[in-house]
């Protein structure tokens, strides 16, 4: 029956024992408001055909309620939703006060993306791995504007509000993949900022976090050094190395118009050039535009750049190339997890964080 | 033809007569209007000046829609998306939702139902009328130097760190709150002073009642908003920031402060469409309210207890678990005000003697769009609940059954029953039940999907969705363009009957609500000698056979 | 009609009323002044010179604006916004007192656990969000590589 | 020239204007009210907040000003209230006078209040980014001063609105429009002043003493 009830509303599957209790709550309302709404139409047409006007000038008797009729309409609605009330508030209480002995992961909120650590490390994105059976207690937090951390399968919701903390908590029931979608409204990457939690089996995940971080600590070492992590894919190193050659100072990533074009959404883009013609932005062109920026102006830019010929190696610019390729708003992940791109917990400075 | 609804009136003429003097042609020229003090005339300044609003929100909605048709990008940019919605959102609410039934059919109405000549500030309502002009114009310059992508709430700090020109928008919604102040106040002082003699608290029509509960709504929330709306373009503007978190502020705080506004607000918008219905449903069922009292009063509790629950939309964001419990259980008894409106109209139905109209049409929608947005509504509430359905499509489908399904709904009943008394003609019935039947079920197809939508996740604001969301969506589109083709057919045939409509004479519905005692158009004056108001309205408990004056089969 | 009381008793209110009020009106200024001078436990001082302002208020109210002598309705409509200010006020200082304690940073309560990783933000050091021009994406500069930096 | 002269066409008699007057009057000092209540609540969460950052910045600010300011401003009130007395005797001369002396102590007020921001605005006591006194420790200075600008900052517009208003009708009074027993609208204006009277009483203490 709930099972038949859930595909019937478009529920997705139930995550954690928590989204089955809140779904039967669920179907009580739904059903209730359903027949209710049904029956006040009911009664009205039946009314209509009940009492049709047979002339002009009809009079009607004057009928004054009842006191028990107003008793009645107050009393069984609110009963119902005082019942609802009564059962829906403690089930919230309850998400709101996590059991002691649960798991802390902390999440961190950023225009796009999300940022899930776990104490003593690892750190990393976009993926968060969960035994299942055994609480998670999330400390929520965003670093720019409000988002919000929805998670359907699991009837999870918490915004993440900067400058303060927020917690939430789940127990996945068994292992398997759940979407995340922020769901407070952040700006043009807001439908992209998407995510993945993944409930592993409980020694699996044990195992799986003892390697995280025993492989994080040597490669700590000789990632500042370096130019990249060699871990990072490559669109990360891309994004790493147009930062350091200053290329955000004319370009942005998130729509707006700058000195230079907006690397959104540009890959592909058929751009009008100041010749008039037009040219499709393909790795060719973005890599000619780097080499040599005066040779194709976009219409309404001025030949500003300076040319990187013989100042970024060739698998750099590949690497910004890739990067300005992942920059889509219409980025939609049917599969997020390509495995969590992880960046050492040591090697920062720890001050930097404070203001 | 004796404005009493009592006294022996003479025999109706045979044939409807067209009021020859009327607010429409007593005075000519532009300038005669946009400097009248006749609340009649102002009302329909509002009725052209909303409409705007609604056909720009409704091509902006059109716009969104067409852009969810596909997973990807379908016609737009995120950013030009981001805007629509914004803009949607502000247009529908603060420039045409917020003032139009108060604006058009308050300020049309209610002077004549309380007996008045105007209303007791005439200066101050036209004032308020050019203060709404000027702040849709500030906020229409604001669309076109690049809009806002904040979203209608404004959320801070978002709303405090884009680029976009907020800020217009933010002073466009502060000017119109002003005009929604002052015509609450109009409303409110007029109603406790210029009642004619006959016509006690208990004896003023419902509508009077609603709308009075609605500027009190007006009148103590909406100046929260214009300080809140301030603070948001301050903070954006000159950096003083109050709810920066940079700073040690607390945007959860402007939350709060946004939803005291906003949360009542709704009731702004619903208690208007609720004095509709109850006029409509007596004129229609030819019988008086079941259980006035009960209906008056819940106008007055929905604008009390509406003020206590604003904190239900802020279960996720970070509200201590106490206040969402106090918030919650007061958002209960909200609903159960409603919920006595719904079931006394209902009841009124009971014995009486219905006629199926247009109006009526539209009433049977709001019934069953009232009930089924309300009790949702009540589901939101219910905490537990609420943490899923929060930020997803399931509320944006919870209040467009509640703003269309329940306003617009009753905005197009009004416009329907009272488009004789205000222009003395009538429309054309059958093309009036085609586009209610395909408003109703466009209606039903745009927005039952987006129920479904929010139960399996999708959440608001998206401007790409995963694939698994599409099959709903092109449902919800599908049913938006039947819902703008309804539109279209009532603006053309409401623009024919302007001029070629059957005149309807001073009451084509034989309605005994106190506006039907008046000539159609009435008169400057409202009546032409001063009436006499011996019974209660709508009451039709004897035949009166010189009032019968039914012209519209 | 509602208006039962009668609008023309002020008319013999006479200056003298006004003088009293005056007069009550400066010593409740000087008392005020006084009190935030005398030292008391914390919630005191802030509920005394709230009463005072109360007090004072309230005789402004009275006679100065003559609600003493006005109708119901007039009463009814300052009674109410007082109530909805004290609402307004009352459930979201209500909210904040009792929230999540580590939603409110200031109120010495800290992470008891450091959050790992670089982006993580310290209760006490609260984050500067974007400021509109820049780039969300850009790592922080702090976040390069040694050898880059500026 | 009759009271009854001045009934508006839609009203029965002048009682009943009047009394609609007075009620709209207070329905818009009832919106003032709550668009104050809006930095209030402000105050008060942050107060709550950042209860120590608050009294040590409250400490920067000139009490002695600020107590000055209040008793002109009672005092002003005063005299507000006494020219309505007189111009409802029909003594639209010596509420004119008195209405003047009300404009000087408004005056005075705003130019107190001028020395006060100027002497904030040298010692960096501003709002939020802009804050660049040290001598707060704890935190909050910032935001103490940020409302404390947009309170004042607010409040003033209010005095420079009510002066506006009652320069008006000083001059209405002193051609002798009130003389005839009508004297509505200087009751009104002066509702306005008791009421930008009424919220300082409360600023004060707020910002100045605790």
């Amino acid at each position: 029956m709930n099972e038949f009830m859930r595909k019937l509303l478009f529920l997705p599957e139930e995550g954690s024992a928590y989204a089955a209790e809140v779904d039967r709550l669920h179907f009580f309302v739904i059903t209730v408001t359903m027949i209710s709404a049904t029956m006040v139409a009911l009664a009205t047409l039946y009314f209509f055909v009940k009492y049709k006007r047979k002339s002009e000038t009809q009079a009607t008797p004057r009928v004054e309620p009842k006191a028990i009729h107003e008793i009645l309409f107050i009393g069984v609605p609110l009963g119902f939703f005082l019942l609802w009330f009564a059962i829906g508030f403690p089930l919230f209480v309850k998400l709101q006060n996590p059991p002691k002995d649960a798991m802390d992961v902390y999440v961190q909120a950023k225009k796009w993306m999300w940022k899930f650590s776990y104490p003593g490390g690892p750190n990393g994105t976009d993926v968060l791995r969960v035994p299942a059976g055994r609480p998670v207690r999330l400390l929520i937090t965003s670093r720019d504007v409000i988002h919000s951390f929805f998670v359907p399968d699991l009837r999870l919701k918490q915004d993440a509000v900067p400058g303060r903390y927020a917690q939430t908590w789940f127990t996945a029931s068994r292992p398997g993949r759940h979407q995340v979608l922020c769901a407070e409204y952040c700006g043009i990457g807001h439908s992209a900022m998407l995510a993945e939690v993944v409930a592993m089996d409980p020694v699996s995940f044990d195992a799986w976090l003892a390697e995280a971080r025993r492989s994080s600590v040597p490669s700590a070492q000789d990632w500042p050094g370096e130019g990249a992590d060699p871990r990072a894919t490559l669109p990360e190193q891309g994004r790493r190395l147009a930062a350091e050659y200053g290329c955000f100072k004319c370009h942005t990533v998130d729509g707006t118009r700058h000195i230079g074009p907006t690397w959104l959404d540009l890959y592909r883009k058929s751009e009008k050039l100041e010749d008039g013609s037009t040219v499709i932005a393909d790795e060719a062109y973005l890599t000619e535009s780097i080499m040599d920026p005066a040779a194709r102006i976009v219409a309404g830019y001025q030949n500003n750049m300076p040319t990187f010929q013989g100042r970024i190696p060739a698998p750099e610019i590949a690497a910004i190339v890739e990067f300005i390729k992942t920059l889509r708003t219409d980025a939609v992940h049917p599969e997020p997890s390509k495995g969590p791109v992880y960046v050492p917990v040591t090697g920062y400075d720890p001050t930097r964080a404070s203001r | 033809m004796s404005p009493s609804l009592a006294t022996t009136p003479p025999a109706p003429p045979a044939e409807p007569v067209y009021n020859p003097r009327n607010y429409l042609n007593a005075e000519a020229g532009i300038a005669s209007w946009l400097l009248t003090r006749d609340h009649k005339r102002i009302g329909i300044m509002y009725f052209v000046g909303t409409t705007m609003a609604f056909a720009l929100g409704g091509l902006f909605a059109m716009l969104i829609r067409i852009e969810l048709l596909t997973p990807g990008p379908t016609i737009m940019s995120a950013m030009s998306y981001n805007r629509m919605f914004t803009l949607h959102g502000v247009v529908m609410i603060f420039i045409f939702m917020i003032p139009a039934i108060p604006g058009i059919f308050g300020n049309f109405l209610l002077p004549i139902m309380v007996g008045a000549r105007d209303v007791a500030f005439p200066k101050l309502n036209l004032l308020s009328f050019y203060l709404w002009a000027a702040g849709a114009i500030i906020a229409l310059y604001g669309m076109i130097h690049g809009g806002a992508d904040t979203g209608w709430t404004f959320y801070t700090p978002y709303s405090t760190t884009t680029v976009t020109k907020v800020v217009p928008i933010l002073l466009g919604a502060f000017v119109i709150g002003f005009s929604s102040i002052l015509t609450g106040l109009n409303f409110i002082v007029t109603t406790h002073t210029l009642r004619a003699p006959g016509i006690s608290w208990m004896k003023m029509p419902l509508f009077v009642w609603s709308i009075y509960a609605t500027s009190v709504i007006q009148i103590l929330a909406t100046p929260v908003l214009g300080i809140t709306l301030l603070l948001v373009a301050f903070e954006h503007a000159f950096g003083w920031g109050v709810f920066d978190p940079a700073l040690g502020g607390d945007p959860i705080l402007f939350q709060h402060m946004f939803w005291f506004y906003s949360h009542p607000a709704v009731y702004i918008m619903v208690l208007p469409a609720m004095a509709v219905i109850s006029e409509v449903i007596q004129a229609a069922a030819r019988k008086n309210i079941f259980g006035y009292r009960a209906v008056a009063f819940s106008s007055l509790g929905i604008a009390f207890v509406g003020f206590f629950t604003w904190g239900h939309h802020m279960f996720t964001s970070g509200q201590s678990t106490l206040d969402a419990g106090v918030f919650g259980v007061l958002s209960m008894f909200v609903g159960i005000f409603t919920a006595i409106k719904v079931f006394n109209w209902t009841a009124t139905l009971y014995k009486g003697a219905v006629r199926f109209t247009t109006p009526f049409a539209y009433f049977l929608g709001f019934m069953f769009f009232l009930v089924f947005g309300g009790m949702t509504g009540i589901a939101l509430a219910t905490v537990s609940l609420d943490v899923h359905w929060q930020d997803t499509y399931f509320v944006v489908a919870h209040f467009h059954f509640i703003m269309v399904g329940g306003v617009i709904m009753a905005w197009l009943a009004a416009i329907h029953y009272w488009w004789p008394k205000m222009f003395g003609r009538l429309y054309s019935e059958g093309w009036g039940l085609v586009s209610a039947v395909l408003i109703i079920l466009g209606f039903n197809a745009t927005f039952i999907p987006q129920f479904l939508l929010g139960n399996s996740g999708m959440p608001r604001r998206y401007y790409s969705y995963p694939e698994r969301f599409w099959p709903l969506n092109v449902a919800s589109t599908a049913g938006a363009s039947l819902l703008a083709f309804g539109f279209a057919i009532i603006a053309i045939y409401l623009a024919i009957s302007l001029k070629w409509g059957k005149v309807a004479g001073p009451n084509p519905w034989g309605s005994r609500g106190y506006e039907w005692g008046t000539l159609s158009p009435p008169p400057p004056e409202n009546f032409l000698e001063q009436p006499v108001f011996d019974r209660p309205p709508h009451d039709y408990s004897e035949e009166l056979p010189g009032m019968e004056v039914t012209h519209a089969t | 009609m509602v208006q039962s009381r009668n609008s023309v008793g002020e008319e013999h209110a006479g200056l003298a009323r006004y003088w009293i009020v005056w007069v009550a009106l400066l010593v409740g200024t000087v008392a005020t002044f006084l009190m935030s001078r005398v030292h008391l436990p914390s919630p005191f001082h802030l509920l005394t010179a709230l009463f005072i302002a109360c007090t004072k208020s309230m005789l402004v109210v009275l006679f100065f604006m003559h609600l003493w002598d006005h109708g119901g309705a007039n009463r009814l409509v300052f009674v109410t916004s007082l109530a909805f200010v004290a609402l307004f006020i009352g459930l979201i200082v209500l909210d904040n007192g009792t929230r999540f304690e580590l939603t409110n940073p200031a109120r010495g309560a800290t992470l008891k656990q450091e959050p790992p990783g670089p982006d993580l933000i310290m209760p006490e050091g609260v984050p500067v969000p974007w400021q509109g021009h820049g780039n969300p994406l850009a790592p922080d500069p702090q976040e390069k590589p040694a050898g880059q930096a500026r | 020239m009759q009271p009854e002269a001045y009934v508006a066409h839609h009203f029965p008699n002048l009682r009943q204007q009047e009394h609609a007057a007075r009620l709209g009057m207070w329905l818009f000092l009832a919106t003032e009210i709550l668009l104050f209540s809006g930095l209030f609540t402000g105050y008060s969460v942050y107060r709550f907040l950042y209860s120590e950052g608050f009294e040590q910045a409250s400490r920067l600010l000139n009490t002695t000003l600020g107590t000055v300011n209040t008793l002109v401003l009672i005092t002003s009130s005063l005299t507000v209230a006494m020219a309505h007395h007189f111009s409802h005797q029909g003594r639209g001369k010596t509420a004119a006078v008195l209405l003047f002396v009300t404009l000087l102590f408004a005056a005075a007020f705003l130019v107190i209040k001028g020395f006060e921001w100027t002497s904030d605005f040298h010692e960096g006591l501003l709002p939020g980014r802009f804050f660049t006194s040290t001598e707060v420790s704890a935190t909050g200075g910032p935001m103490f001063f940020t409302l404390y600008f947009l309170m004042t900052g607010l409040h003033g517009i209010h005095v420079i609105v009510g002066m506006v208003v009652l320069c008006v009708l000083m001059i209405q009074c002193w051609i002798g429009k009130y003389d005839h027993g009508y004297a509505t609208p200087v009751e009104l204006g002066g509702m306005y002043w008791h009421l930008v009277d009424l919220v300082w009483i409360f600023l004060y203490p707020l910002l100045y003493l605790i």
